[in-house]
Formats: structure tokens, C-alpha cells, sequence
């Protein structure tokens, strides 16, 4: 199974031949094909402003798991980001990775970034 | 207009419909900010030379400025931080000696948290109770309950002059005689109103008046209280330090005449400089026919919303309104906002600090395109296009 | 390092000698400013736009900047207009709820009207008594005093770490670890400390820490708050209204957590993002080779004085201080201090906000001299060359 | 006897000879020169901030009559010169003399006029 950091690469290696119109359409594509649960709980919400998230995030052994949805579509499609990224990741890889460095190395753009409840989402799932 | 905002001139392709959350600045206001760094940024009130002589008097006359745009007299306008700041002051130094428990403080359904949540601070201190004057089915402001309420026996009443949700302007010179015909002292949350309209303290009959700089086209950083005079002076300070006395002892303190008694500390010396030089541009420029043409630029705003199957308003739009607050059916409003975004269009999207009224309309999150002295045909194009790509792209 | 300062470069024959009242500002600071206002004027903690984000950004990489240079987290830094709006709101929302009736809050003979009135509103709302640590004959604070009120048993300590009168430069270290052994909590005003010196929050080891932009070579209209996390968790919002609720409904409202929920309203942000180049300005020019300098500058500003019949100091500026105060025999000090003037050299003159000092020392009035990073020896000269004419044209 | 604004005039010929620097030494000088009482009582005493000044302002017949002194030198100028212009001046005269502005025009320096208490003077002078 890929690192953390392998998969990270990978999409970033899909993200390069985007421009920044089309990162932004890929994120939304991204969202629009987000398959989740629907069965989240009112403890799972995480705070955010705007719109509504929920994050489910356990251990199996030394791993991490998640899987997650939002109301709004970009946000979804950041969701599946996280999930893309993270899940299967092991702790202490998901612990070092800067998530938001990532995203600005990536040139997604940075009121992508600052929509609220993103910082939640990393807090959920980072500790 | 345009060419008088570096904003605009540094963001040619910004379409900014954001102008109710703060308002870009002119060179002019700029400039009048940058001078004071460069040239002379001496403290106030201590002039022992003439870099800080320069100083106090540009404060003074940014002071003097006002007054005389606002029809109020120099020793009426006080600065402080912001309009929030602005009136947690009047609440707690005016208000809270006016209160006996259960005494009532009359709200409207549609303020903003700003002249809500202060409130609500004070009556947890007071055990004054808040009371609201609802919201009608439409989203508008029902002057009946409203009278009601406050001839029911209020302490204290404030009240928005423009909803920055809906845009309603409230009938507050019928509002304010009314309260003035009981005895009722009252604050107008003048926010929204100042950067669209010409308004007379004196003539309007107000006892105390609050707004923000940052949304007149001026700095960041101050806010002003306008009060009558009489009222101000039965104020006691309720920040305490150096400018606002006048002896001081180990033991206790005399205090200075309004306005200085409620500007402890160095104020924002640099902002109420730019300010007096925002409200010259905004005195230059708040004409007739820039009402006209602010009118015919919303009605292109609501044109574009129309056109949407599924828009729906927070509030009645068509009255003549500077902003537009709506929901579009299919798409979540933070979808919206971004996409927008990606298309330079920057509008606002959230609660607009008002969430009892967006939970009273059962709607979590609004966006909020609102209009201001350089919105031209343009903007109003490239949102109607980038509106439509966004609804088709997004639902 | 006078031409980073466009205040020197506009005015060449300027000897600026009042830094302790505000300072210069250096052309990066300005920059920080104007560029705010010119490329991303949008307001902060609603990012909906990227106008909006940029904003927000760089508001909070101010914030992280700060935190940073003073060993705190980001999320202890609050920002309030000035030092006194700090010294207030740690005094309203930390220090009120401690109190009972009767209880003791301590501060010293020393402190400026910012860190003495805000006590006396205190103690007028709550019965709080404050005692003060005597001054002694030589002006000086007096640690035995001041450790004999604290083990008396006090309920909270506030002191200034640097005398913005006598310049003396408190013992805080031994100040704080006393306060600490015996469970007292501590405000340290370091407005005048930090300019001249270095500190570390954490290691400090102060509950709280208040100081302002314009004094830090800033812009005006922002002062910090520094606190304990802890503590600021614990302390209600003393001003109500946007961003700084989580949750809002017309009865009651629940707070956001620090530092936002100190910061009502909208901020001034452009003068935080200032104050983040002001930082990183002293970062790189607070050296041990600047502090030589500056004692070395200082020198001759003593040298000066003492050539003059009749100087008499307040307090003891030999310690090391970078101001100092001073009356002459037989010269009043407003004629001293617009004679100054007119030969261009600008100093402090009155009671320096200190009025019970001043009182103390039998003086009416004052001129005080204070230095900071662009004092050069062309400046001391024209001091020297200027005051040994004022003394002979005014006696 | 010649009007204020008359005497305004002379003063401000006369100053119209002097620089910058001259006109402050003539302040000086001025201030020096003051010849006053010395039996002033408190409530003669003008607030400000930095040094006193005294004023005793009564009326004889329709005119004004003013003396005055200040422990400080430059503010004594500033009190001889209010004198010379305001002393025996009618009611009206004095009411409708805007002093700043006439300090403005001749060029008396801002900080001079911005010393505390010229405002609280002028205030017991024109009331
Ligand atoms: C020691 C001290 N504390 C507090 C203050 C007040 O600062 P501000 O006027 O910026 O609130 C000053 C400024 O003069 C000071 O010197
Ligand atoms: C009606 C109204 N009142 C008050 C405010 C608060 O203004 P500030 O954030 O400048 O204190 C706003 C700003 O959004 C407003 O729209």
C-alpha cells in the first residue's frame, strides 16, 4: 500500500497539468463524486461557519481511517482531498504532513484554504 | 469612479459586491493616512512641538469635518474602535445607569450582532430585558409592533437604520418621534446608512448615532459615536487612562469634557485622519445622480437574481435597497460564493452576523452582493454571467 | 538608520527626541499599510473572496509574527486599540471577577494614568482597594515596599516595567517569580520596555502583557494583549458583537474562544498588518550593538544636562534609562520646551500622564527626553547646542 | 481710542518686519515685558495643562477690560498680546475677532497656538 506522502505526490502530479480554473473545476468534480456513509452523527459535525461538515475518523491497528461529506460541494470536494490522502495513512505520517503547505505548493487558492472549518477538519484528524 | 481606488486600478478584473462588509478606499483617504507617517506622526494632545502640533490639529479638523457633514457639533463626535465599540459604550456608560432590573431595552428582529450582542452584556450586568419587534413574513420590519412595543414602556431603544441582511431602510425619522414623543432616548446603528445616504444629526433628532469608518470609504480602525451633547456630558468614562482626565490622584480621578473624556489612551490617530478625508470624498460624491445611478445598479443586481429559477430574498429588495441578501435553490451559498470567487466576484457569504434572523428564515447560510459608489455596468454584467455558469455548474 | 524613517527624511533638521511619547514609523511599516489599503482592503475573518482572504491572511500571520517574536501563541495575542483599552480589559473581565469587596490590587507609585485610572474604575464598580508601592526620595521604585504590600496579601499586581517618567527599569524578573511563589497574578504595562529590549512572554512568566503599536515604531490604533491562554479562556468578552460569538439567538449568545473573542467587531487591520512589519523592523535592528548605541546616545543627553546649573532629574537616569526628565532652576518648562521647539528639537513636556508622581516630586511640569532607534550624535549635539541657548534666553 | 481691529493691525505690521525666529524673541520679549498685578485669586486662574495663567476679564461701561499673567514666559507673550488687542475693546468687537485665525495669518507659530489653555482664555475673554 502507497505512503501518505505517495499519494500526496500522485495528486499533485495530476494537479500540475491543471491550470488554476481547472483545480478549481476538479475540486468540484471531485465533490460531486464523493460517495460517503449517510449515517453521520451530531458529534462528527465539525464546527465550521458556512457549511456543514462531518468527519468520521478512527484507528484500525497503527492506521488511521476516515470518511467524511459536507452540505456544500467544494467543500466535499476537499473532503475527498483529506480522505484521498489521509485515510489508511498511519498516525505518525498523518501527524507530519502539512496539509495546508501542501495546498499552497499546489496553488489551490487560499480562500479554498481559508474556508472556515478546514483548520477543524485537520484538528480532527491530525490531533 | 473606479480610478480613484487602488484597489480597483491594482484588481482590474475584480468585480467587488462586497462593499456592506467594508468599502474600498480612494487615494485620497490613502494618501491623507500615509502623509501623517510620513510627515508629521507626532501624539495628540500633548502638542510641545510642532510634529505633534500638526499632528492634534489634523486630528481636530478630521473631528470638525465630521461634525459639520453630520450636522452635529465638534464636541458631539467621540472615536472610538468601530461601530461595535461604539455602541457597547453607549450601553455601558449611558444605558446601564438609566436601567433598573426589568426594565426594557427595545431591539428590532434585524440587527446586527453588533447592536445585539452588547446589549445582551449588558443585560446580564443590568437585569434589563431585551425586547424585539418581530419580523414579518416578508423578512421586513413591522413598524406596528414595533410602536407597540415601545409604547408598552421601554428604558431604551435602538434600532439599525439599514438592515445589512435585507437592506430595508427602517422609517426611522417616524421612529425617532415617536420616541422622542415618550421620552425614550435612543442610539440609530447608522452602518449601513452612512456610505448611501446624507443624513443630519441635529435634524434628525437622535440621541446618539454610530458607524463604522471602514465602510465609508475611509481606514480601518475607528468608529464614531455622535450624542447630544447633555447626554454625553452625564457619561462617565468607562475606559479609563491617559487624555480622558483631568487631575488625578492615587485615589481617584477627575474626568475631561466629552469627547475627550471617551478616548483614553492614543487613539487611532492615522484612521480618524483618513476618515476626515473619506467623509470629504463621500461629501463630494454622494449626489443625486450617484443615487440614481446606485439605484439603477441594483435593480441590475436583482435583474440578474431574477433571471435564476429558484432565487429567493432575505427581506424585500425592490425597495430601493444597496444590497441584496438570497438563497438559490439547488446550491449550497458557500458553493456559490466560491465559485463566484473563481470568476472575481467577491461577494459575502455566511450568517452576515445576524443569525437570529437567518434561523427566523430557516436558512443557514445567505449570499450577500452589495453595491457602492463604484459599481458600474460591469460588475453588474460580469455577475449576471458568472451568476448563471455558476447556478448551471453548481446544481 | 534615519533614512528607513520618511519622518527624518520630510524633516532633516528634525531632533527627534520623543519616542517615548510615540516613534517614528520606518518606510517597510508604512508600506505594510498602504499596501493593505491599495492591493487587498478586505475585511477579515469572513473569507469569502480572495480580497477577503488576503486580508484575513496576512491579519493573522501579524498575529503569528508577534507571537512568535515574544515567545507566546499565537492564539494569547489579542489585539486592542492601545495599551490602556489592554490595561482595561484584563482589569474589567480577568481582574473583576476576582474581587471582593475589600480585596487588594496592587500597582505603584509609578504607573501612568493607562495603568492607574482603569484600576480606580475598577475599584469604584467592585470595592477593590488599590495600594501603592512608595516611591522613594530619589524617585525610585522601592522593592522592599512593594514585596511588603504583595506578602500582605494582595488579590492582583499590576506594574510597568519601564517608568515612562523616570525611565527606571523595574526588577520584573524578581518582580513576577515573588508573585508567582505567593499565587499573585501580574499585568506587566511594557510600553516603554518594548522598544529598548527583548522578552520572552513564556519565560517572563507574567499572566498578562500589554504594549502598543505606536510605540514599537508601529502605526497607531492597535495595542497588544498578551495573556496566559489559561486565563484568557476563562475571562467573558467585556465588548459584544460580530466575530466575536459563536453562536448567537436574540436571548443569549456563547462566545468564540481567544483571542477573536476579545476582538468585536472589525479590527483595525491595517493596523495589525503594520504592526507585523513593525515587529519584524525590531527584530532586525533590536541588537546588542543598538543597545550600546543607545546608551551611549543617552549618555550625552546626561552630559548635556548636566552641564546646565540647576538641572534636577526625576528619579535616577543613570541606570541605564532611555528618557529622562528633568526641571531647571529658574526656566519653566512649557518656555524650555517651545523654546526647544523652535530650534527644531522636540521634546515631552507636562506631567507625562503621571500627575500623582509629578505631584510627589513637587513639580508642576516637566521635560522629558526620551531616545529610541535613529538618536544619532548629530541629534545630542543640536540637544546640547539648543538647551544651553533656551537657559540662557529664559532665565 | 483706536478699535481692535484697528490695534490687531498695528500688531500685526509690526510683526510683518520680523522671520519666524524674530517673531518668537518678540514674544519672549513681550512676555518679559508684561507688567500685571499680583493679587490674582483662584477662580482667575485659566485651566491648562502645562503652566497657569491667570486672567481677570470685567466689563466698564460697554467695554472690556482684561489683565492677566502666566508663570511661564511665552505664554505671558501670548497674554500681553491677547491684552493689547482685546483691552478696552467693545462687547462686539471682541466677540467677533477670530484670534487664531489672526495668529494663523500672521504666522505665529501652530504650536504656539495649540498651547493648552489659549482655547480656555479666549473662552473667558469673548465667553
Ligand atoms: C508606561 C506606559 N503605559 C501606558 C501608556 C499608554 O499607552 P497608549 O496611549 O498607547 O494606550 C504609555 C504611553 O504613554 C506608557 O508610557
Ligand atoms: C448594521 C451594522 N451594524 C454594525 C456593524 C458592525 O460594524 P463594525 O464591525 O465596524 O464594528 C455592521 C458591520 O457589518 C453593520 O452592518
Amino acid at each position: 500500500m502507497s505512503t501518505l506522502q505517495q499519494r500526496a505526490e500522485e495528486i499533485a502530479e495530476e494537479l500540475s497539468y491543471l491550470d488554476r480554473e481547472e483545480r478549481f473545476e476538479w475540486i468540484i468534480d471531485t465533490g460531486k463524486e464523493l460517495k460517503t456513509a449517510d449515517d453521520f452523527q451530531d458529534h462528527e459535525l465539525v464546527k465550521g461557519c458556512q457549511s456543514k461538515v462531518w468527519l468520521r475518523v478512527w484507528q484500525e491497528e497503527n492506521n488511521l481511517r476516515i470518511i467524511g461529506t459536507s452540505d456544500a460541494l467544494l467543500v466535499k470536494g476537499i473532503v475527498s482531498l483529506l480522505i484521498s490522502i489521509f485515510d489508511n495513512a498511519t498516525i505518525d505520517e498523518s501527524k507530519s504532513f502539512d496539509f495546508i503547505e501542501w495546498m499552497n505548493k499546489n496553488q489551490i487558492s487560499l480562500s479554498m484554504q481559508r474556508m472556515q472549518g478546514l483548520e477543524g477538519m485537520l484538528r480532527r484528524i491530525q490531533g | 469612479m473606479k480610478q480613484d481606488f487602488p484597489l480597483f486600478t491594482h484588481n482590474p478584473d475584480l468585480v467587488y459586491l462586497d462593499y456592506a462588509n467594508t468599502a474600498p478606499k480612494p487615494q485620497s483617504v490613502i494618501s491623507a493616512v500615509c502623509e501623517y507617517y510620513t510627515h508629521y506622526s507626532g501624539n495628540v494632545h500633548r502638542a510641545n512641538h510642532d510634529i505633534g502640533s500638526r499632528a492634534d490639529h489634523a486630528y481636530e479638523m478630521a473631528r470638525m469635518r465630521i461634525a459639520e457633514y453630520l450636522g452635529a457639533e465638534r464636541n458631539e463626535i467621540v472615536f472610538q474602535k468601530n461601530t461595535t465599540e461604539a455602541i457597547n459604550l453607549v450601553a455601558q456608560s449611558f444605558v446601564a445607569k438609566l436601567i433598573e432590573p426589568g426594565d426594557k431595552i427595545l431591539l428590532t428582529g434585524l440587527e446586527h450582532h453588533a447592536n445585539l450582542v452588547s446589549w445582551q452584556l449588558l443585560a446580564a450586568r443590568t437585569g434589563a430585558e431585551l425586547v424585539f419587534s418581530q419580523v414579518d413574513e416578508d423578512g421586513c420590519f413591522d413598524e406596528q409592533h414595533w410602536l407597540k412595543l415601545l409604547i408598552s414602556g421601554v428604558r431604551f431603544a435602538a434600532f439599525t437604520a439599514v438592515s445589512n441582511v435585507t437592506g430595508e431602510r427602517f422609517p426611522i425619522e417616524q421612529m425617532l418621534a415617536a420616541a422622542r414623543g415618550l421620552g425614550v432616548p435612543t442610539l440609530i446603528d447608522a452602518a449601513q446608512l452612512m456610505p448611501h445616504e446624507r443624513i443630519d444629526f441635529d435634524k434628525l433628532g437622535a440621541d446618539f448615532l454610530v458607524f463604522s469608518g471602514h465602510k465609508v470609504y475611509g481606514p480601518t480602525g475607528v468608529g464614531i459615536l455622535i450624542g447630544r451633547y447633555e447626554l454625553l456630558n452625564q457619561m462617565d468614562p468607562w475606559i479609563g487612562g491617559g487624555d480622558m482626565i483631568d487631575t488625578v490622584h492615587l485615589s481617584s480621578s477627575t474626568f475631561q469634557e466629552p469627547p475627550l473624556r471617551f478616548e483614553a489612551g492614543t487613539p487611532p490617530i492615522a484612521s480618524v485622519i483618513g476618515l476626515g478625508a473619506a467623509i470629504d470624498y463621500l461629501d463630494g460624491h454622494l449626489t443625486e445622480t450617484q443615487h440614481a445611478h446606485e439605484s439603477c445598479m441594483m435593480q441590475g443586481v436583482l435583474n440578474a437574481l431574477n433571471q435564476i429559477e429558484g432565487t429567493r430574498f432575505l427581506g424585500d429588495p425592490t425597495s430601493d435597497a444597496r444590497l441584496a441578501s438570497f438563497v438559490i435553490e439547488g446550491v449550497h451559498s458557500a458553493d456559490l460564493g466560491a465559485y463566484l470567487n473563481e470568476k472575481n466576484v467577491a461577494v459575502r457569504v455566511g450568517k452576515m452576523c445576524a443569525h437570529p434572523l437567518l434561523e427566523q428564515c430557516g436558512i443557514d447560510s445567505a449570499v450577500r452582493a452589495s453595491i457602492g459608489l463604484c459599481t458600474d455596468q460591469t460588475d453588474i454584467d460580469k455577475f449576471a454571467d458568472a451568476l448563471t455558469k455558476a447556478v448551471k455548474r453548481l446544481r
